[in-house]
């Protein structure tokens, strides 16, 4: 028995009484139960980007290298050259690794990679950038955060591992903001030839609609609209929301489809991810300007007794939607049972433009496509401008011994090494990483394109929080560094906005600052956003996550020999500062680590800047001269130095002078802890021959580029002399601080 | 002369290895899929590694059921060199062409890192290229990659040279420290009493190009390449 | 001597979760000729042993929240095996 | 109608097989507060539902080839259920 539509139910189908309205009027008459369910999954903010469209549309999508733009279709692609082209995309699985770490975090890479082949790609690498609450400490939330960093490390090892699709970098910190509301965003990054990207309409009347992949069970009831709420304690009984993955029929899908489309016999295709059947359905049509109509009982079922809500709601994994052309229909037999996966003619492609479910001969659904996909309510949230962050004064902090901050900055999990999180990831299959987790950005050869790929992921929560617009830029800023670093020219962004609940002002307000935060930066920085997802109502009953526009970075390094590593190499080589000694500590893991402040103003990106200093970086690099290049962030120069003497498979010492600095102009009044630690932007760490210096000084100087000669690459210490006296740290030290810390925490037993 | 490279369901390490054979060397190579009955027309069999029916149930298992490997073993018995790497040597240990079984790791945890390997035997058909004592250096990435063997299985491949190859540290002893899984005896890989059948945990295929920091993987496919052509001529 | 008890408990998953496992295990022992095989499910199961008697509502405990996940599995404990 | 037959296949780790996962669960039930634990050890339960009989010879020998490994395994036959 179905029940009856009454406004409790429409509320909570998550509609708002004015959109109830417009779906009747929409539709002419009232919907019933399975299309009330239809509306409100697609009319989520997950599906429809109700509250943010508005604000996507201020970013720069055009550029000479993008082929497919943002919001086109499943992904965005740029061209790479010589016929080759990548598709990339980051997406959230935020709401699901809360209530179930491994399996949220492992359908979470399931869908990214399902998004990427779709578009004809072959996914050819995964990053992660990851959020959690702090991990060390006796008490419940650590106990929780080790959990779930546990499951959620695992989840992306088990689909990543077992496809075979090599997760090559990431990001991952930690900060009290994230309690109870972990972070998950995943990259997925695929080739394909500029000829051969597949689309997702519904295109030629006529033409058969095919259901291929995993029968559709009851599993993931609804969770677009459970990615759409708040996480309170009954998110806990939605937990018939989580799905379960299953990554071997997630390889035999990618490889069947890849063939499919190969055979020409794809006029369309389209993955089940969020709201499953409906979404893939009404999605095509609306792409190909047509209707599609579907018969449930041809439909391949895992349980019996399945309602048409249930079947359309289902958010079952493995499972695309596939528009065949006329006459091709037997390609998709022979290809499908080779790889012994499910397939099934569920319909046909019609010109009527509606969505039309058939249930026993009858009309179960029956919506126009195009409103239903493209005309969700699209809405002006109200913004408040929140209270300005507390200032800080140096004076007013107690000196701390450097030398003891240092190792505790070292051992922040946000900072330590992620050895931990990485060696459980599968970065070397498909022989492609060149520069392999650990370095500023990765680095991998995609061998049948002949194209060395730079990627990084970047965003500081700190910064967010007290400045979102600032913050914003400059994890766009930091992105393209990374990339300059290892040898690349940046060329698109993917982003993943984390916000809280868009219905408090403030959240909005963070929201917007930084939509337009980013979007000025890849203007500056050209490089034009090619998709993303927004990950709404992370909150937790102790409050909003701290605003994280997480940044995903594409950089092409043109020639093999450019690629660089930021850990020294040779014994010595010359130290260089490039940028300055800086002095904004507001925002800082310093102040956060050492005086438990998360206060100030973050540190401000000049453009001009820090463009000038990337593009005297890759010059260098391009001579030929850099041994290492690393950029100063979290942690600044200290940490800096420190991760460039043990990042490297060898540990290799450095000695340093930061009294009577040549070129230093603002050293000279500066407390040293401000000196070692700000996190002023645009500053580089790099490494050359000593016979190269000259040259480097020559090039500074002709470009405007404040340089610092810091010292030499040596010995088994690190060594910091300044006016106030010498610091030394033997690397051993630094290296037990730093690299085993994530694993200490994370090897303790919780309940 | 030409090389099959088996393709299971779940195999993810196929174009690797056989990229390694064509791009690295220039040899012939091919794909068979595991449906195939025969293996006619192919002087060597490589197993690829990934997760073969997704490792459900235990790594491999399901793998050595399946038609190829039918004929697979029938070549073996006969002295066709093959190579299992991976999920290629947790299938044929599966098979009973190896003796052992490879086991989840000591830390429980799946591992990708770069190991140094002793090379103890090199009258195989895949290391005769080498020294015994070689130092080779290779990434592994296993989940369930430590070797196991009760004592008098382990007492008669080491008296039998079977143990071919060993974790070590940078100085070439097998110590604890080296041993990233929990291996007995710290071993690597092992082959038939023949010497025909090698398995090998870590990774020759992405280790066989320069841009992946080691190129010492190449070596076995070029004793595999060289042993077959000398048997040829 | 204090008496041993033995105990096992059995970890499942839930009946309406995906059970990709089972999957495979049920088409391969279909291949290898038990043509008459339904559903499987593949399960894990722990055997404890305790000298003396094991604290209960402790066992449960760690039941719930070590050994499964409840979210996806569920489980039961094999009566107590005295020895 | 024909009946159904339900059987539990359990498959343990040998005696003198090393399982790291069996000792990892025995630290942490120490751990958790059940200090009177002893040897713990993780297998596996694999639940197959038989329309109809089951060939007990071809069960046998499915256990013993595919859903255990005899080098590291043991198994047992938990008693059919008839439905
Ligand atoms: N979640 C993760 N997955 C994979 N690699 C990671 C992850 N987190 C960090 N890494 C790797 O560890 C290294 C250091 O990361 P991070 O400290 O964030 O660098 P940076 O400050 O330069 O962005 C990078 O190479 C990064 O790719
Ligand atoms: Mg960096």
């Amino acid at each position: 028995m179905t029940p009856i539509i009454t406004p409790e139910l429409v509320r909570q189908h998550g509609l708002s009484e004015e959109e109830f309205e417009r779906i009747k009027a929409l539709l002419g008459r009232e919907p019933n139960f399975t299309e009330l369910g239809v509306f409100s999954v697609m009319w989520s903010e997950h599906c429809s980007y109700k509250n943010t469209r508005r604000e996507l549309r201020k970013f720069p999508t055009t550029g000479s290298r993008v082929l497919v733009k943002a919001g086109e279709e499943n992904a965005g692609v740029i061209d790479i050259g010589d016929g080759w082209a990548v598709a990339f995309k980051m997406e959230s699985h935020n709401h699901p690794s809360a209530v179930e770490p491994f399996q949220g975090a492992a359908t979470g890479v399931g869908g990214i990679i399902r998004d990427i082949f779709t578009m004809g790609a072959r996914p050819v690498f995964l990053m992660n950038s990851l959020r959690f609450g702090p991990i060390h400490g006796d008490n419940d939330a650590a106990r929780k955060n080790r959990k779930l960093v546990r499951g959620v490390v695992a989840g992306i090892a088990h689909y990543g591992n077992c496809i075979g699709v090599p997760t090559i970098g990431g990001e991952i910190s930690f900060d009290d903001s994230y309690n109870g509301n972990p972070l998950v965003n995943v990259l997925c990054l695929g080739v394909l030839k500029k000829a051969e990207i597949a689309r997702g309409a519904a295109s030629g009347v006529g033409n058969a609609v095919f259901y291929v992949g995993s029968e559709t069970g009851r599993d993931g009831l609804a969770g677009a609209a459970f990615a759409s709420r708040d996480l309170t304690e009954e998110s806990k009984a939605d937990r018939p929301a989580v799905q379960v993955g299953d990554p071997f029929r997630g390889k035999l899908l990618l490889e069947a489809c890849l063939e499919l489309l190969q055979s020409g016999a794809v006029a369309g295709i389209q993955d089940m991810g969020a709201a499953g059947l409906t979404c893939s359905t009404c999605e095509t049509a609306s792409r190909g300007g047509t209707g599609v109509q579907i018969d449930l009982a041809l439909v391949p079922k895992r349980e019996t007794g399945m309602s048409p809500y249930e079947i359309l709601l289902s958010e079952s994994q493995e499972r695309m939607l596939i528009i065949v052309r006329s006459g091709e229909e037997e390609r998709v037999k022979e290809v499908f049972e080779k790889w012994d996966l499910p397939y099934a003619k569920v319909g046909i492609v019609t010109e009527d433009g509606f969505m039309r479910v058939l249930n026993d001969g009858s009309a179960e659904v029956e919506i126009p496509a195009k409103q239903l996909a493209d005309d969700a309510p699209v809405y002006e949230r109200e913004v408040a401008i929140p209270a300005a962050p507390e200032t800080i004064a140096v004076s007013d902090l107690a000196f701390h011994d450097p030398k003891d901050s240092l190792i505790k900055l070292l051992a922040h999990p946000t900072v330590a090494s992620k050895n931990w999180v990485f060696r459980q990831y599968d970065h070397t299959v498909r022989a492609g990483a060149v520069v392999p987790p650990g370095s500023d950005a990765a680095v991998f050869y995609v061998r049948e394109a002949d194209k060395f790929l730079a990627a990084t992921t970047d965003c500081n929560h700190l910064y967010c929080r007290l400045d979102p617009r600032e913050g914003a830029k400059i994890a766009v800023a930091e992105a393209a560094r990374n990339l300059t670093c290892s040898g690349a020219i940046p060329l698109a962004v993917t982003d993943n906005l984390n916000f809280g609940n868009p219905y408090r002002p403030e959240n909005f307000w963070q929201l917007r600052e930084a939509v337009e935060g980013l979007a000025e930066a890849c203007r500056r920085f050209e490089t034009p956003v090619t998709g993303g997802n927004v990950s709404l109502y992370n909150e937790s009953p102790q409050g909003t996550i701290d605003p994280t526009p997480t940044v995903g970075m594409i950089g092409l390094i043109e020639d093999e020999r450019w690629t660089t590593r930021q850990y020294f190499q040779i014994q010595g080589d010359v130290i260089f500062l490039i940028g300055g000694v800086g002095d904004e500590i507001g925002g800082s893991l310093y102040l956060k680590t050492i005086y438990g402040k998360k206060a100030g103003l973050p540190p401000r990106l000049n453009f001009d800047r820090e463009l000038a200093v990337q593009k005297f970086l890759r010059g260098l690099i391009r001579k030929g001269v850099v041994k290492s290049a690393h950029d100063c962030s979290e942690g600044g120069l200290a940490v800096a130095l420190a991760e460039c003497c043990m990042s490297g498979a060898e540990k290799i010492g450095a000695q340093i002078r930061l009294s009577g600095m040549s070129g230093s102009s603002s050293l000279a009044n500066q407390r040293l802890d401000v000196s070692l630690f700000n996190e002023s932007q645009s500053r580089i760490v790099v490494s050359v021959p000593s016979q190269e210096s000259e040259l480097v000084h020559q090039d500074a100087a002709q470009a405007g580029i404040e340089l610092i000669r810091l010292g030499s690459v040596g010995g088994s210490e690190l060594t910091i002399e300044s006016s106030d006296g010498t610091l030394s740290w033997p690397l051993d030290q630094l290296h037990e601080a730093w690299y085993s810390s994530i694993a200490l925490a994370l090897s303790q037993q919780d309940l | 002369m030409k090389i099959a490279v088996v393709r299971f369901p779940g195999s993810n390490c196929d174009q690797d290895c056989l990229r390694a054979l064509t791009d690295g060397l220039g040899v012939k190579a091919e794909y068979v899929w595991h449906k195939e009955t025969s293996i006619a027309g192919f002087d060597a069999v490589i197993l690829p590694g990934g997760f073969s029916y997704g490792d459900y149930l235990r790594c491999g298992a399901i793998a050595a059921f399946s038609p190829v490997m039918q004929s697979v073993i029938k070549a073996a018995n006969s002295g066709m060199p093959v190579f299992g790497i991976c999920n290629g040597f947790q299938i044929l240990c599966e098979t009973g062409l190896l003796r052992g079984a490879l086991i989840r790791n000591r830390s429980l945890l799946f591992l990708c890192q770069p190991v140094c390997l002793k090379l103890e035997n090199n009258r195989t058909p895949f290391t005769r290229l080498s020294d015994e004592g070689a130092i080779f250096r290779m990434p592994i990435a296993h989940g369930e990659g430590a070797y196991y063997a009760d004592e008098q299985t382990l007492e008669e491949l080491e008296e039998g040279g079977q143990v071919v190859f060993r974790y070590v540290n940078e100085d070439g002893q097998p110590t604890s420290e080296a041993n990233p899984n929990g291996s007995r005896n710290n071993i690597a890989g092992i082959c038939n009493p023949a010497g025909n059948v090698l398995g090998l945990m870590p990774h020759p295929d992405r280790s066989w190009d320069h841009r992946l920091g080691s190129e010492d993987g190449l070596q076995l496919f070029k004793s595999l390449v060289e042993t077959l052509l000398s048997v040829a001529a | 001597m204090v008496s041993a008890v033995k105990l096992e408990v059995v970890v499942m998953p839930k009946r309406n979760v995906l059970d990709p496992q089972g999957v495979a295990v049920r088409n391969a022992v279909r291949e290898l000729g038990l043509s008459n095989v339904g559903t499987v499910r593949v399960g894990k199961i722990i055997e404890i042993e305790f000298t003396g008697e094991p604290d209960e509502a402790k066992l449960d405990e760690i039941c719930r929240d070590l050994l499964s996940n409840q979210v996806i599995e569920d489980y039961r404990i094999l009566g107590a095996v005295l020895k």
